[in-house]
């Protein structure tokens, strides 16, 4: 690879933080207390209904980050990659969190009775229920659950940890075993996401099927996470740390993939909608129908217009994607709409009627919306932040560090 | 300069170290020669006589099948009610597919910074302009009264009439001609400065003339280069998302409708798996003969096919998930005729066909996790017939189980193609492989420039192949 | 390789004249580094050349970024909003109703297929997509080479042996005799700067294109006119041959119609719409009903309109009597069928009546229907006679429907009716009309 | 080694402006010589006798339905029978030997039965339906697709007949409505405000042509 003498010796800049990490604690209790406030005081007269479904959409938000960071830690492995070096500790810590969603996933299991209808059918789903009884039902939901969580904390932690140890010991053997197992881990991470979206999204409908749903999660998730790695390298920087390790050129790749995956998402998104709205089956169209009737048409417009026009205008030039306050912009913005667009999956209702008469109420945001989201990103950001105040933020003895560090878009 | 031609394992990489990507020690020069003596010599291997031979018959026989079906109409074929898409379709969408490794390679790889890229993308390229010539014929063709073809465009008419832009055929002319165009647009780029090293070598003053001619007059400027590569990188930013768009089309054609199958929203990332999984296989298969005949080893080395059989591993994987989904999804969704589809297909008349395309696309590539496979020459050589025989059944199952057994029984019927279908695919290939050993002979190879570029020769070595954007 | 510093040989041709400094490199270490001297040393018109894009040239020389991406831009966005208009124009606006001065031929087309929407919006974005990327594609490729000033077939450094080795391996400056900043140190500087020769090339004074050359495109240009001659001419003519049919497609089937009446191999007489065969009859001629199909009652002539009969009924708008839309349609028949030899008042001076008894062609011209003989006929009769002819006079009745032939009959009594008529026939009302003097 | 001359570079400007004019030509040619303007309007067969029309409709005035008898009720103008000929030319037998030869083949097919084999001049595609009576009882006139044809002497094909031709009036039919009582009157012209009229003529009718392809093509 080619060096222009532009490798920095990041042994000479700060590459940790002290031991502890005082937004971590503030963090954890903020997190804990807007919990607690929104299960136990339930405002604005809501019930454990309202309740479980601000949380399921809070819970998947930061899931599909950490989901999402995953993926990067395994794709940069998988084809040893040198640029991204310098950020993919963050990215493994990010990942590493699973842990933390495994046991916040137990809500959602506990409660499952309040978020899926298959579990309480109505008359009109019954026979279509009974049908799929074989996949969905009580027993098969919670061990399906278990796996997922345990292949997800196999894999974030066994790649963090090992990675870890590359720091201590300096070993490359471990890049070389690293990248051999990343390819099988893929395989096991595109199985356990797939039917993840079908179990905490897809089932929200029981009656209605896409076979792209997956895939639709996945782009979702890979965005959202690439999205919160470069705000996260940023506040890293901001912290005085790795300041001259993560350099515009590693902002421009970070924007790059966010740009792809916008794109992305658009292809995928485009594609269920373009096929079900062109065939017109009324098992599947009925889905859309919920979705672009009443207000929700709304939601469908802004995510059209946020999750694709808006950014693709704004961020196709290279300039935004290298200089940070843009690229800041980028980076909210990606998350807030994978925000909505979780919100435009898991909310609307499942019985038309009322929508589409013209009757249907607003857009049911709600307050225990933040008040889950604030909770559940708290916690997740106590678990993170705390991660990275106890290792270096880079992999120091990484073989391709070098090259990330002298990395330079032509 | 050009060292002995020999295969040098550079497959394996030590973290930290790139392994090469030419082998021999070429040096500038070298790679020049090595490149364009294959145009420079006044002969060929015999075994490219034997191969322009033998597709030139063929394609001599798609010449005399395609004026026969226009004679006579396209009763010659086995085409009868339900099964109204046979053979014609199944190559057009085979082809189409075959195409799409080319763009992969030389835009999609050039966006990843995928240096390796430059030994292959020449050919690969080549590769995509042919097969999509081969796939424009039969949509071509299947119409029946070709003279009408000029109906798909949007051209003012006595019949003051227009397109249904509704229509996913309609959206398969533009995008497959578009596909056609930009790449052609592309492939000839980045010949112009190779095209010009062929000029300042010619010997003849014919060669000289039309390398010159073809060459524009290129000099090498730092300035026209600047410019040069910004074009060539948006123009692969441009092919990146055309290349998916064209398959997803092909795919709307398909699932666009409500015939059980057919309709599923998977279909558009699945096809564009499907047509890079067996273009690479493609890629692969010619190149292995490539590099043997014309001495290119040192510049399509074993790291190369390694790469590339890397990615027929994950795009077959992709291509089993898109199968597994596909069972899962129709049993999931508790539709009778979507379940009963998916039945026949694996267990139907046609049960044969979708497991050669099941064994072939998904359980022959996971030989590829082994390294001796994936640098084995007659290991990947077999792999990548089976991947093409096994993508062109999957075309063929989807067309044609899904046809032949709709949701009413009483009209189901079979469908088996005529020799004269048989015979027009046949031609198809001579056509493809005519136009390649043409390339082969008289054009570079291999991306000189480029190859250039990424030779780790001075602290200036970068560009058009090396840092992406 | 020493630097050395050789002037092109002269080989025999045109005149030349110096033109470019050129200096070769052995890597492109030494061209960067001695573009970067080039650079500072203030020259404007020079250029380095390389058999790859070097990286950091663009810096060394002081290159600024091109304006391509704005330009590719602009092109793709001309193509989404083709490909918006292309199709919003052609299959979403009935343009004939709202834009009639817009020729036909550019006029979009409605029409609903699988009931999708004339406007179908996400069935429009594949085609705008694929235009957006295409024209974009045209932008990026032309663009280049427009910019680049490509094609330039001839290159005064192309003239130069040692020049040619710029696309395989060796680095090249080349500046400008016409450069402000050229003089003699010119060429000590890029020694200085590790060239390893130096030379000039020389360009060519002048050149014109070879006289053949202009004149086969002057013939070229004149033959393309021939096509528009021809087909001016095709668009005034008139030919009795019909137009060379090269694809029948389904114009013209293997078939005989009715409507063709064309003439019929399979029968000796070659007519293909039958006559009556001998001995048997028409439908319409087996009947119970005398009076309405002959005009006959018993052994007479009938004396009465049969308007009983439902389709006399229907050409009187229902009514069961003669009544004034009978007369109208009588009338209108009347002017069709008989007016040209009776004439429009009965008298039997039509058109084609006086034409030929004017030129004596052996004409007997019809009777007044005021002549007595006819004033007496009944209805009957003259049923018969529009039916079965009379005299000199042709049957009409495989040309006028029998109901018809009714009506005709009406009118004609009313012509005779008219021809004997007195003023209190006119109605009071009408009457000072026609006293009153013209 | 081969150069390219110098004079080459200079027919950049030229190549630029063949590469836009080519396909401009292209386009002319096309439009405007496979117009069917070009190739069928003007087609003027030789007929086996030699009928004026405009001795017969301009001078004698006879009305086309004299002979074209079906075409108020049926989809096609019949051409007529020789007997509708003869029911004037049993008399009239001509001034000179000319005439007297042309209307012996007339007496001759009459006698011997063996058809006259008239060329027909207007002829659609098999694949379009067209129906002479729909449009002749709404008031438009023959003149409209057919011409003067009191003024032919031959007749010959004056418009176009193609589907734009046709799409033109189906669009817009108001400039081609009469009242349907002058439809075969060759020189009829509005007597009042023609746009007035053609909404008035429309509107009574209940004229609102349908552009679906399944209107002609059925």
């Amino acid at each position: 690879m080619a060096s222009h003498g532009h490798t920095i010796d990041i042994f000479s800049e700060t590459r940790r933080f002290e031991r502890t990490c005082p937004s971590a604690l503030i963090a954890a209790v903020i997190g804990v207390a807007a919990l607690a406030a929104g299960f136990v005081m339930k405002p604005g007269g809501a019930d454990l209904r309202q309740f479980m479904n601000s949380y399921l959409l809070a819970y998947l938000f930061v899931l599909s980050i950490s989901l999402g960071c995953l993926f990067f830690v395994l794709i940069q492995h998988v084809v040893a990659a040198g640029w991204s070096v310098v950020v993919r500790r963050l990215a493994e810590q990010i990942a590493g969190a699973m842990p933390l969603m495994a046991l916040l996933v137990i809500p959602i299991v506990v409660f499952r009775t309040e978020l899926y209808p298959w579990l309480n059918p109505t008359d009109e789903m019954k026979h279509l229920v009974e049908h799929k009884r074989p996949y969905l039902n009580d027993t098969f939901f919670i061990i399906r659950v278990a796996a997922y969580f345990a292949v997800w904390t196999l894999l974030s932690r066994g790649f963090l940890s090992a990675s870890l140890r590359q720091d201590a010991n300096g070993d490359a053997a471990i890049s070389t075993r690293l990248r051999t197992l990343a390819a099988p881990s893929l395989i096991l991470y595109g199985v356990t996401v797939s039917f993840a979206a079908v179990d905490f999204m897809k089932a929200l409908s029981p009656m209605w099927f896409s076979t792209i749903f997956g895939v639709y999660w996945f782009a979702g998730c890979a965005l959202s996470g690439f999205g919160f790695l470069a705000l996260v390298a940023m506040w890293v920087q901001g912290s005085g740390k790795l300041t001259r390790a993560i350099t515009k050129e590693h902002y421009h790749d970070l924007g790059k993939l966010m740009f792809a995956f916008v794109v992305f998402w658009t292809y995928i998104a485009f594609s269920q909608y373009m096929l079900i709205w062109y065939a017109n089956i009324p098992e599947e169209t009925r889905w859309y129908l919920v979705r672009q009737s009443g207000d929700w048409w709304q939601v469908s417009l802004a995510l059209l217009l946020g999750h694709f026009c808006i950014p693709f205008v704004l961020f196709i030039s290279r300039h935004p994607k290298r200089s940070k306050a843009t690229l800041f912009i980028f980076a909210v913005w990606v998350l807030l709409m994978h925000w909505l667009d979780l919100f435009y999956l898991t909310r609307p209702p499942e019985a038309p009627e009322g929508l589409l008469a013209g009757t249907g109420g607003g857009i049911p945001l709600h307050l225990l919306d933040a008040l889950c989201i604030v909770g559940v990103g708290g916690l997740f950001w106590a678990w993170v932040a705390s991660a990275l105040a106890r290792h270096s933020l880079v992999p120091e003895r990484d073989p391709w560090l070098k090259e990330s560090l002298a990395f330079e878009n032509y | 300069m050009a060292s002995i031609v020999h295969d040098r394992d550079n497959t394996i990489e030590t973290p930290g170290r790139r392994a090469p990507l030419v082998t021999g020690g070429h040096d500038l020069h070298g790679v020049t020669e090595v490149v364009c003596r294959v145009a420079e010599s006044r002969s060929a291997p015999g075994a490219w006589y034997l191969t322009m031979g033998v597709s030139a018959a063929l394609l001599a026989a798609l010449g005399a099948m395609i004026g026969y079906l226009f004679f006579e109409g396209v009763g010659v074929w086995g085409l009868n009610n339900p099964v109204g898409w046979g053979f014609d379709i199944t190559n057009f969408v085979f082809w189409v597919g075959i195409g799409h490794a080319g763009t992969l390679i030389s835009a999609i790889l050039y966006l990843f910074r995928q240096k390796w890229r430059t030994g292959i993308n020449r050919f690969a390229e080549a590769m995509t302009i042919f097969a999509v010539m081969c796939a424009g014929l039969f949509p071509g063709i299947h119409i029946g009264r070709v003279w009408l073809a000029f109906y798909l465009f949007p051209l003012p008419n006595q019949m003051a009439m227009w397109p249904n832009f509704r229509s996913p055929l309609l959206w398969d002319v533009f995008a497959v001609g578009t596909y056609f165009t930009v790449s052609l647009l592309f492939w000839y780029m980045g010949l112009i400065p190779d095209l010009a090293t062929l000029r300042d070598r010619a010997k003849t003053k014919l060669s000289a003339f039309l390398y010159g001619l073809f060459s524009m007059g290129w000099t090498g400027s730092a300035r026209h280069w600047h410019r040069y590569e910004r074009a060539y990188l948006i123009l692969a930013a441009l092919s990146t998302p055309l290349v998916l768009s064209v398959h997803s089309v092909v795919s709307f054609d398909f699932a666009t409708s409500v015939l059980p199958g057919w309709h599923t929203t998977i279909f558009p990332p699945y096809f564009v798996a499907g047509a890079i999984f067996s273009g690479f296989a493609m890629v692969v298969m010619l190149a292995i003969p490539c590099r043997a005949l014309f001495g290119l080893k040192d510049l399509i080395t074993l790291r190369h096919l390694d790469n590339m059989n890397k990615v027929i591993l994950a795009t077959g994987l992709m291509v089993g998930y898109a199968y597994t989904t596909e069972f899962f999804v129709a049993w999931y969704s508790g539709s009778a005729w979507e379940l009963f589809a998916f039945k026949a297909r694996a267990m139907g008349p046609w049960w044969w066909s979708y497991w050669i395309m099941f064994s072939c696309n998904v359980f022959v590539p996971q030989i590829f996790w082994f390294r001796w496979a994936r640098t084995s020459i007659p290991v990947m050589l077999v792999v990548s017939v089976l991947v093409n025989v096994g993508m062109w059944f999957e075309r063929f199952v989807i067309i044609v189980t899904s046809l032949s057994t709709d949701f009413l029984p009483s009209a189901w019927d079979t469908y088996w193609p005529t020799w004269v279908e048989a015979w027009t695919m046949a031609g198809s290939f001579g056509l493809f492989f005519f136009m390649f050993g043409l390339f082969c002979k008289f054009l570079p190879m291999v991306a000189i420039s480029e190859v250039k570029a990424v030779l780790p020769h001075d602290a200036h070595a970068g560009g058009a192949g090396g840092h992406g954007h | 390789m020493s630097a050395s510093t050789v002037t092109q040989k002269s080989t025999a041709g045109p005149a030349t004249a110096p033109h470019t400094l050129v200096a070769e490199f052995a890597s492109a270490d030494a061209l960067v580094r001695a573009c970067e001297q080039v650079r500072n040393a203030g020259y404007t018109r020079w250029d380095a050349h390389s058999p790859y894009p070097v990286h950091g040239i663009d810096r060394a020389i002081g290159i600024r970024a091109t304006r391509l991406p704005v330009l590719i831009f602009l092109c793709g966005a001309t193509g989404t909003t083709i490909g918006v208009l292309l199709q919003w124009w052609t299959n979403a606006v009935n343009a004939g109703v709202q834009f009639p001065w817009v020729p036909t031929f550019l006029q979009g087309y409605n029409f609903i297929i699988s009931g999708k929407p004339y406007w179908s919006f996400p069935a429009n974005i594949p085609v705008i997509f694929e235009l957006t990327i295409l024209l974009s594609a045209f932008g990026a490729f032309f663009g280049m080479l427009a910019l680049n000033g490509l094609p330039q077939h001839y290159n005064p450094l192309l003239r130069l042996d040692r020049f040619r080795r710029v696309t395989d391996d060796r680095f090249f400056i080349s500046i400008g005799l016409d450069d402000p900043k050229y003089g003699s140190a010119t060429r000590r500087l890029l020694e200085g700067a590790g060239a390893a020769a130096v030379e000039i090339a020389d360009d060519v004074k002048e050149s014109a294109p070879p006289r053949w050359f202009l004149r086969a495109h002057v013939m070229l240009a004149c033959f393309l006119l021939i096509p528009l001659a021809v087909i001016a001419y095709m668009r005034v003519d008139k030919q009795s041959q019909p137009r060379i049919h090269i694809v029948q497609d389904m114009d013209n089937q293997e078939r005989y119609t009715a409507g063709k009446q064309m003439a019929n191999d399979v029968f000796a007489d070659g007519r293909s719409a039958r006559p009556k065969i001998a001995g048997t009859l028409a439908r319409e001629d087996f009947t119970q009903d005398p009076h309405y199909y002959q005009g006959r009652v018993g052994d007479q002539w009938a004396t009465g309109i049969p308007m009983y009969h439902p389709e006399l009924q229907r050409l009187a708008g229902g009514a069961a009597e003669v009544n004034e839309q009978l007369m109208r349609r009588g009338r209108d028949r009347y002017a069709i069928f008989c007016s040209h030899c009776h004439g429009l008042d009965g008298a039997g001076a039509g058109r084609v009546a006086t034409y030929v008894v004017q030129r004596e062609i052996g004409f007997v011209p019809p009777k007044s229907y005021a002549d007595p003989d006819v004033l007496v006929r009944p209805v009957g009769h003259l049923f018969n006679t529009i039916t079965n002819g009379i005299r000199t006079m042709a049957p009409h009745g495989d040309q006028i429907p029998v109901a018809d032939r009714w009506a005709i009959v009406a009118y004609v009594k009313a012509l005779q009716r008219a021809q004997a008529a007195t003023i209190e026939d006119v109605p009071t009302e009408q009457r000072s009309r026609m006293t009153q003097p013209k | 080694m081969f150069q390219f001359p110098k004079w080459m570079n200079g027919l950049k400007s030229a190549l630029a402006v063949g590469l836009l004019a080519g396909p401009a030509y292209a386009v002319v040619v096309v439009l405007y010589g496979f117009s069917p303007q070009a190739t069928d309007v003007g087609y003027q067969p030789v007929q086996p006798i030699p009928y004026s029309h405009a001795l017969h409709v301009g001078k004698l005035g006879i009305d086309c339905r004299y002979c074209h008898t079906t075409v108020e009720d049926a989809a096609h103008a019949a051409v007529p029978p020789t007997q509708t000929c003869m029911n004037c030319h049993s008399q009239i037998q001509g001034r000179d030997d000319r005439q007297t030869a042309n209307i012996k083949k007339i007496i001759d097919s009459h006698t011997t039965g063996k058809p006259v084999h008239w060329i027909r001049v207007h002829d659609a595609a098999d694949f379009v339906y067209f129906n002479h009576a729909a449009h002749i009882n709404r008031g438009v006139g023959c003149v409209s697709c057919h011409g003067r044809v009191d003024q032919m002497e031959v007749v010959y094909q004056q418009e176009h007949l193609s589907m734009q031709w046709c799409l033109d009036c189906h669009r817009n039919p108001g400039p081609h409505l009469r009242p349907p009582e002058f439809v075969t009157k060759m020189d009829w012209a509005p007597d009042r405000d023609p746009a007035r009229l053609a909404s008035d003529l429309a509107e009574q009718y209940q004229i609102n042509p349908s552009t679906d392809c399944s209107t002609c093509h059925r």
